[in-house]
């Protein structure tokens, strides 16, 4: 097993299961599926869904990879490829790894390369045809693995259990179609994985309620959408609200009216919604509201590509909003610091009362991955309160710029302000007053910086001569290339990036330094050549929407490294 | 005027505006609803961008001077945050009819159970005198010297269209009458719209034909659809309670009983809960 | 004459007037009069104008500075300041050089320092009192530099057309009053100026105007409502529609629509204002609509200071949208670069097919000042143009990613996509023509660079071992400081901030370089940090709303280059 | 259909949805109105993101798709650019009653001459069925699983209290009705608002509920108040022009017959006006 190209995976115990075929025809839960089937092996999985902006036709696919070895990304390089369409049969025709099982559905292609099943009329007798075609991907790779058959049944009527009897029957007829077909079957060695796994934006969604978020506003936008989905559905048990109002503009400034009543809120949403609450996030920066905003990007600019991934929003998060303000804005490297950095955000963000950003990208918020969290572990600050019942003043000049919160009921009246204030939260134009709230909320920038330099800021992986700098979900396809090539390099990851860990990043610095990064502008690059004088020797980039196969990204990185 | 209700801040709304009467009428009604019961404590405010707005000023109550158009909006957000406050949203014509419209007939949509009260003065007074959304066809401001091409807007109309279950028109030159619509604004069990008709005597001293032709009204409307007959009216301007229904409020629907920041779960139920999810054993 | 601090104005005939009182009272007004009275005395003018949000109350003050010699900034320390009310006796007590005159209004204030006019008294005679009020400010200027009567009321009329009578009778008054009070004659020199004046706001419009604009779209927002009104005025003579539409958003995306019909549109707005514009910028860089987008700045974050002026919109501006996508912002340093800057962007980004910015603040929008320009000398492109009635791809590829334009009428179909899209404008995810179209935008990106490199992008001012950076209306106060104080220096004002010409920037960096500019957070200082490595010795920063007075400013460079 | 009005551009709509029913009419309604001497040169579109914004892609147009919710905004621009042209702006339930709604009723109130069809299918589709402004109580949804809590708006109504000066109702179902209404919407000298019921296949499939309700109107109502009467009927669904009235238009009020793109000056009259403000020798 490994990988299609050149390169050959060295983690032996590889297994990678591509799945395409037609929006409504049940890819996503085919991968689902394959996935569950990996788990309950104790192997590691990491599963990554491909697909377009439509609701039925058009192309989508999942890969799911597996290995006894903890594992980053999936992979293109696939050892099982079932095509349900033949759209599917013709787009992944590069995507076999050299002994790879290629499944096409042979009521649509004749003579196709690989083992022909007739899916089609086999489906036809069910009451769902379309619908049902999707459990043929556990069913042929159960038989291709030498699976038995019972295990199958309980494991299709697990992950689907609508239909229980077609689903059977039909997995039941495609799993002996393929035992007929397929001589010998491939080996899939049991790991010790305990962990389950889960979708990048659940995680988010569950690490923000471990640190205490009473409410989430949100618009639906791809692909922060699952973030309001899981709270709509899980909200009731975990105590988070979730609402959908009429756009984005009316999310942050609700957010920010939320935080007014002492309710801990968060949004999330994607470029062009986030591009709409430019005005909201100031004002945030200006009341001093804690609002976290979650960015799940996608390719922009404008409505850019909706259901693929990329990194160019970063230099407009860090600079979102007009006028000065502090803001924290982080991105998560991978499933598990996805969940403890939203928890830490959001208390941070409360430490200090002014607005962040977990900047994150479709390929973490999409893609589900095995994770081992213990949210025991995860910090919680309380805010700064003023107890008594004299005597506040919303913006009272403090050491650090942090002026104690108070909520309603109040006998005092709590002045949270959008213009220009005095500590009491009126409006003033007064040039003293204008200048030393400026520099009150400066303050805590800098405070923000010192508590930073007692955080752990950068990930550091692996080591050697040979620097590489990548950031957000990016870091897994990173990662997982040099686990799979055996390329020796130390991978360096900001998990913060503004206040961006200079003190950090520059003891990693040398010339022998790359940058790996989703923008075609190389915005990320831009940023540290800007903030800690990096010269890259190269920088590796991709900007079609899809996230780097790691083999492929293997063999940029030694030619870049060479 | 000096009360518990004065932040002592300067006040520079113009003499003679009809902003006065609004902040009096205010005062009044929250004097009155504490009487009833409802402490001030409970009372939070949001306002926009414009003269209006500098009521935040003068109202030694807790809130947010939000963005221009932004008030229903942050408003909202407080009433959902904690649904046992009671919020009162001020806007101006240009503010809440025409930047943050959307917000105001969402929030009559959903019931949201607030108070929004719009300083209606027919201009942008605080930008120099622009066109605003109610301003008449004709009407004259340094972005329209020749005269505004458009018609305006009735606000209460898109209202009662958009389904609030309250609406008023109050005049700020009748500040009891006014003071009184505020109190059964913030009483109503849902969304309450006040319009107020407001003189900018600067850009729209309108007090003269105002004082003619207000009318109170002595009871609302049986029906949405004659409500906005007399909305439309212009031969006289009838002042009052237009339309009042009760129906279920957005927060309960949405939440029950459950207060986001009353009954937030301790640090411990929240881990617990989370392991579950999560699988941790 | 001079100021009022330690150091003294090197210009002899600098002659500063500052008339101070409420909203209401004509205080702008009285400022053009002083204005006017200078300029018809040949003199170079600037004025300045510091009011407060609010229509009647509060304290206003015009500074009108002038000079034989061409002069670039307002002065606090002012020869003649006259009081309306109490407030202004109180704030410009410490305005005054030390041999200037303060008058003040006597029936307001008992036993002041200075010179005690009863001028509520006097005005009470009159129909508007309080409006009449500010007439006394000429009035009382004439009287102090020995202008004779007539021409005093002749120039009284011509500013005060309404009311000719009262002004007459009233002004005859005051003039009376002083001459009666103030035993001699200040000495005012007549120059050789020919210029006339125009506030910032206003010269950019005729700036853009002569290059072509079609239909300027606006919301109200100071400081760069009076765009909007001079189109509101002037559009009919100008050939230019001025709409007002509801929001800022509607304005952003009418423009965009406006430009698909082939018409030149144009933008302005402040921070909150282009905070919500941020969608519609990056759908701009999407479809490559050439939208110039004026952002006058004042104080932030949120509403902030409504009608003062601040550079704290840098950041903001330079990463506007969403994405990744070329953009160009400028921001001129003096009244004609205002002209040429607006016009030139125009053309540029016509010629690109991509947004820009031209960024400025509250202080040159709307400050007045001499200027002298030559509407001759604006350079217009005319854009790349498809001339064929087929063959026709909005998004044809180009060696420099420019696209020829058509608009309709057409016979062929123009497709301008905010979606990621092929040459024919159709809607793609295809992973090869995402990328395909990212790199086209980027070329442009590239080219422009190019086309910069042969332009002039960077001023140099003066010379010497020391080295100012500076940008935007600070060039103003810059050079005022330099020029009244005698101190050498080398003042160097980017023109363009992006692409921001380093190769002309890096020929002045040094280890004696500072930097001056109006943001607490010093964005300008850090982007210069970012892109040219400069380390300046001192950031001169002033973030009170204020602009800098100059000889203020002198001092605190003198300091920073001691 | 391959036609002169088609692009070529793969159709992702899935099989049965009522944007093919929409497709249709458009396509015959432009064959129409070129019968009656509008070259379809002449005519631009705009769109907005949803799957009805998909359009965009099917129609062999000049235009642009838009964002979601401006496609009305982006209309009134190239109107304003070129009054020449005609416009007309396809929009979502999601996107032009929910995120823009500010600009549809403001198209409406200046009287802009374009016309807005919207694709009104009672969901956020492209989104994987959210509840939108026009969908039931009760509807769900990813984000409203127990049921959405809000009432629905009534599209018709606002309009109507904004201004409108032509409102109609078609249904994607009655394909030849529907192009008569575009025939008419665009052939109107003002504001034109057709509100469509689109089935979604996915996620609501009314189409046997609007078979069974939908009833052509004979002839637009004489007044408002009548014409909202029968848009809040909810026992039929009268499809057909509710209220049409002629009323000055937004561009001719305020540019007169100037058409800024055709009668652009030349440089050097723009010089010379620039000159003479200026007052250069
Ligand atoms: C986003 C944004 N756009 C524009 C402005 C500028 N602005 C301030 S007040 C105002 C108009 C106010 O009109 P209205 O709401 O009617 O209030 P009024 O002054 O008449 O009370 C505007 C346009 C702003 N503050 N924010
Ligand atoms: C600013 C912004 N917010 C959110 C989205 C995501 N989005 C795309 S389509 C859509 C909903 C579409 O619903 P509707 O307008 O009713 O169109 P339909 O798909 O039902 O035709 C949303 C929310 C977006 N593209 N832009
Ligand atoms: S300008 Fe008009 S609205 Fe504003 S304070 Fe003065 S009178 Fe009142
Ligand atoms: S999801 Fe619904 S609206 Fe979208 S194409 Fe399918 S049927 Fe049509
Ligand atoms: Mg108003
Ligand atoms: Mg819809």
């Amino acid at each position: 097993m490994g990988s299609k190209d050149d390169l050959k995976a060295m983690d032996e115990d590889l297994f990678t299961v591509i799945i395409g075929g037609q929006a409504g025809q049940g890819v996503k839960k085919a991968g689902e599926a394959v996935s569950k089937f990996f788990l309950e092996k104790g192997r590691y999985v990491f599963e990554m869904d491909d697909y377009q902006s439509l609701i039925r036709g058009g192309h989508n696919f999942a890969s799911v990879s597996s290995s006894t070895e903890e594992l980053f990304s999936h992979h293109m390089g696939a050892d099982v490829v079932v095509n349900l369409d033949k759209t599917s049969y013709e787009m992944h025709k590069e995507d076999l790894t050299p002994d790879g099982l290629n499944f096409y559905n042979s009521d649509e292609i004749e003579n196709g390369d690989g083992i022909g099943l007739p899916l089609t009329s086999m489906s036809k007798e069910f009451q769902r045809p379309k619908l049902i075609l999707g459990v043929a991907g556990i069913s042929i790779l159960a038989a291709v693995v030498g699976e038995d058959k019972d295990s199958l049944v309980s494991l299709v009527n697990s992950v689907y259990p609508r239909g229980k009897e077609d689903n059977t029957a039909f997995s039941e007829m495609v799993y002996d179609e393929v035992v007929d077909k397929v001589e010998s079957t491939l080996d899939l060695k049991e790991g010790d994985c305990r962990n389950r796994m889960f979708p990048g934006n659940h995680v988010i969604a569950m690490g923000a309620a471990s640190a205490g978020l009473d409410i989430y506003f949100a618009y639906p936008m791809t692909p922060a959408s699952s973030i309001l989905h899981f709270y709509a559905s899980h909200g009731d048990k975990l105590g988070v609200t979730a609402v959908h109002p009429e756009s984005e503009i009316a999310v942050a400034n609700m957010a920010i009216g939320a935080t007014i009543a002492g309710a801990r809120s968060m949004v999330g949403t994607s470029g062009g919604g986030f591009a709409l609450m430019a005005e909201a996030f100031s004002l945030a920066g200006m009341v001093e509201s804690p609002v976290l905003f979650v960015l799940s990007s996608r390719p922009g600019p404008a409505t850019g590509v909706p259901t693929y991934t990329e990194q160019g929003d970063l230099g407009f998060a860090l600079h979102q909003g007009h006028g000065d303000f502090p803001r924290i804005v982080a991105s998560p490297g991978d499933m598990e610091e996805a969940f403890y950095l939203t928890a830490d955000m959001l208390s941070l963000l409360w430490k200090y009362q002014t607005p962040g950003i977990v900047l994150t990208e479709k390929h973490l918020s999409e893609s589900s991955m095995c994770m081992d969290v213990d949210p025991s572990k995860v910090r919680t600050v309380e805010p700064r309160m003023h107890e008594e019942d004299t005597g506040y003043k919303r913006y009272l000049f403090t050491e650090d710029g942090v002026s104690p919160l108070k909520f309603p009921p109040s006998k005092e009246a709590i002045k949270w302000n959008g213009e220009e204030h005095d500590e009491y939260g009126i409006t003033t134009s007064r040039s003293e007053e204008i200048a030393a709230m400026h520099e009150k909320r400066h303050k805590k920038e800098v405070v923000i910086i010192e508590d930073l330099k007692d955080r752990h800021t950068v990930n550091v992986y692996g080591s050697g001569e040979n620097v590489i700098f990548t950031y957000g979900s990016t870091t897994l396809s990173v990662r997982e290339a040099l686990r799979c090539s055996g390329i020796e390099a130390k991978v360096v990851q900001p998990i913060y990036l503004k206040p961006l860990p200079t003190w950090e990043l520059k003891k990693h610095v040398n010339d022998r330094s790359i940058v790996v990064e989703q923008s075609v502008a190389q915005q990320f690059s831009t940023l540290l050549e800007d903030k800690i004088g990096l010269e890259p020797t190269s920088v590796i980039k991709r900007y079609d929407g899809r996230p780097f196969d790691p083999m492929e990204l293997a063999e940029k990185i030694e030619e870049a490294i060479k | 005027m000096s009360d518990d209700l004065d932040t002592g801040a300067e006040n520079t709304w113009c003499t003679g505006c009809g902003n006065f009467g609004i902040l009096a009428a205010v005062k009044k009604a929250v004097k009155k609803l504490e009487e009833n019961g409802l402490s001030k404590e409970n009372l939070v405010i949001s306002t926009g961008i414009g003269c209006h707005g500098k009521i935040f000023d003068y109202l030694n109550l807790s809130g947010i001077y939000s963005l221009h158009g932004r008030e229903v909006a942050s408003a909202e957000g407080i009433k959902l945050g904690n649904p046992k406050l009671k919020v009162v949203a001020f806007g101006g014509d240009g503010d809440c009819y025409g930047e943050g419209l959307a917000h105001l007939l969402f929030a009559a949509k959903r019931n949201m159970d607030i108070t929004v009260i719009v300083h209606n003065n027919g201009a942008y007074a605080l930008t120099t005198g622009q066109a605003s959304p109610t301003s008449p066809k004709g009407f004259k401001g340094p972005a329209t010297p020749k005269g505004s091409v458009e018609r305006p807007i009735e606000p209460l109309t898109l209202l009662l269209s958009a389904g609030a279950t309250f609406v008023a028109r109050g005049y700020a030159g009748r500040v009891d009458h006014l003071s009184k619509l505020i109190v059964e604004g913030v009483k109503h069990p849902g969304f309450a719209h006040i319009d107020v008709l407001q003189p900018s005597v600067v850009f729209t001293d309108y007090y003269d034909e105002y004082n003619e032709l207000v009318k109170k009204l002595e009871e609302p409307e049986e029906t949405i659809s004659k409500a906005m007959q007399l909305a439309i009216k212009t031969d006289v301007l009838p002042i009052g309670i237009f339309y009042r229904e009760e129906a279920p409020v957005y927060h309960e629907e949405l939440m029950g009983d459950m207060n986001p920041v009353k009954d937030r779960y301790k640090r411990e139920k929240r881990i617990e809960l989370i392991e579950d999810m999560l699988g941790v054993e």
